[in-house]
């Protein structure tokens, strides 16, 4: 149906109300792509990880308002790239096993640290580019499974 | 998109906390408010239903795993009921059930169990 | 709940499978400020509206790719408003109702000439701006309604 | 988001569809053929079910007012059925309603009616 590559984008203030609305986007769009249903909740979990990391940590809680997270979606053919940006504090993705591996259990916040490793397990590929001060690109991939007949 | 809600209720003894809506970074602060003040009475266990729980992602996963600490201190678990696979693959992929966290497939399979 | 402006950006090709995608967001986002269920759809289908039309009349359907539709939602307390922006054809919204008076049976597309009053039906408040060649913006407005005690 | 599906049945004789999922513009085209199909065997009215239509729009009662006109060259009627509060609103906003597409709350009422 979709031969063309089609980009979709959505950009959501970096608070934790609009989380749903960027799941509820790519639960569409997902859908549209012909995601088997567990796929879709594979993505919108994913997804809705990486916007939690652009409010928890990206953004400086007491820094007020104008925090946007950029989510964009490319869907070409069977598969679909997500990009989600966030222009907050940035980090090395390197050394975030060794830190969780330390303070884990100081963390106040919600979070096992598991949100990478979902991201990880969930989609086909992901990637993360980020610069201290300038903020986070988190890309993933999710592919249409291909159905295989019996 | 359901709204969040927590119901307090007790089932021989063990407080139950019913939980319907999608649990994310801004419905999990309910459901750790909800737990905080079933934990401050004495006891040990805790049933957590979550079938009618659309949504749950690393978010709802640290408040269970920060209650399931909590009870570990007096040799209590945290029992969840949860029969939809969408949810039962997240706590499989978070590690934590086991250790102590249960699932169960219905609140009376807990009771038949204990 | 929400005190300050929020805005969320969306922008979708000018396909009519995306139309959801607007669709689901904008639910999300009207969940969120508390309108009732039946406002929610009543939103719903006035941003559709304003989708199929940039679908079906903006954009001149044999011109390929590229042709997107850019919806900004403004939250400001009780008040959601909606934008619909494309860059097709344009038209005189004072001249629709009298042209459509004349030719509404002979329209082979889908719609009967309802979709604008939809939007004034299901909608506080709307606008359109347009300039031939230009394009359009269709903007509408809903108040959450407050409940009366009974 | 379900999936779009037209089932095509007869009742009393008279055809039958029973539409699940969301009517826009994106699936009006399936609904439009499927409508086409039934409506190339001679016969005078069209039992429309839209009690699992979760969304309509215009281009929905589009397709809905153009097989009403094509029906009533032969004295037919589209009989609708549909129960939704949200799905109701939109044909009385339409104004289609009463002329020859006429709603009832099942198919049962309206073969009562006939
Ligand atoms: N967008 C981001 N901006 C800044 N830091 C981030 C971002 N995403 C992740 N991090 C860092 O990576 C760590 C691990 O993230 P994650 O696996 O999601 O676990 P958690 O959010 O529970 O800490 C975070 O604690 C944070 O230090
Ligand atoms: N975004 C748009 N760009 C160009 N023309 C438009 C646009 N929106 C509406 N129109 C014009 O206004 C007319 C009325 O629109 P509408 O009330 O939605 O009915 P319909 O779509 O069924 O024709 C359309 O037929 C079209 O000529």
């Amino acid at each position: 149906m979709m031969t063309e590559t089609a980009h979709i984008h959505l950009s959501i203030p970096a608070s934790s109300e609009f989380v749903v609305v960027a799941r509820l986007s790519v639960s569409g769009i997902a859908a549209r792509m012909n995601f088997t249903v567990e796929d879709i909740e594979d993505i919108k979990i994913a997804l809705s990880e990486a916007c939690t990391n652009a409010i928890q940590h990206a953004y400086d809680q007491h820094e007020g308002g104008g925090k946007k997270i950029d989510i964009h979606f490319i869907l070409a053919g069977d598969k679909l790239e997500i990009e989600v940006r966030d222009t907050g504090v940035g980090f090395n993705p390197q050394g975030v096993i060794s830190k969780k591996q330390t303070d884990a259990s100081a963390s106040d916040q919600f979070g096992l640290g598991l949100g990478l490793t979902f991201i990880k397990s969930l989609m086909d590929a992901y990637d993360i580019q980020s610069e201290l001060g300038k903020g986070t690109v988190v890309k993933m991939v999710k592919y249409v499974s291909q159905i295989i007949p019996a | 998109m359901t709204v969040f809600t927590v119901l307090h209720d007790e089932v021989n003894q063990i407080p139950v906390l019913r939980v319907e809506g999608e649990i994310d970074l801004h419905t999990c602060p309910a459901l750790s408010n909800a737990i905080g003040q079933v934990l401050e009475k004495p006891g040990s266990h805790l049933i957590l239903n979550l079938d009618k729980v659309s949504y749950i992602d690393s978010t709802g996963l640290g408040v269970i795993s920060v209650a399931a600490r909590q009870l570990a201190d007096h040799d209590g678990k945290v029992y969840a009921v949860c029969t939809q696979a969408h949810i039962k693959k997240v706590f499989e992929l978070s590690g934590l059930q086991g250790k102590n966290v249960v699932l169960y497939d219905s609140e009376l399979s807990i009771s038949k169990s204990l």
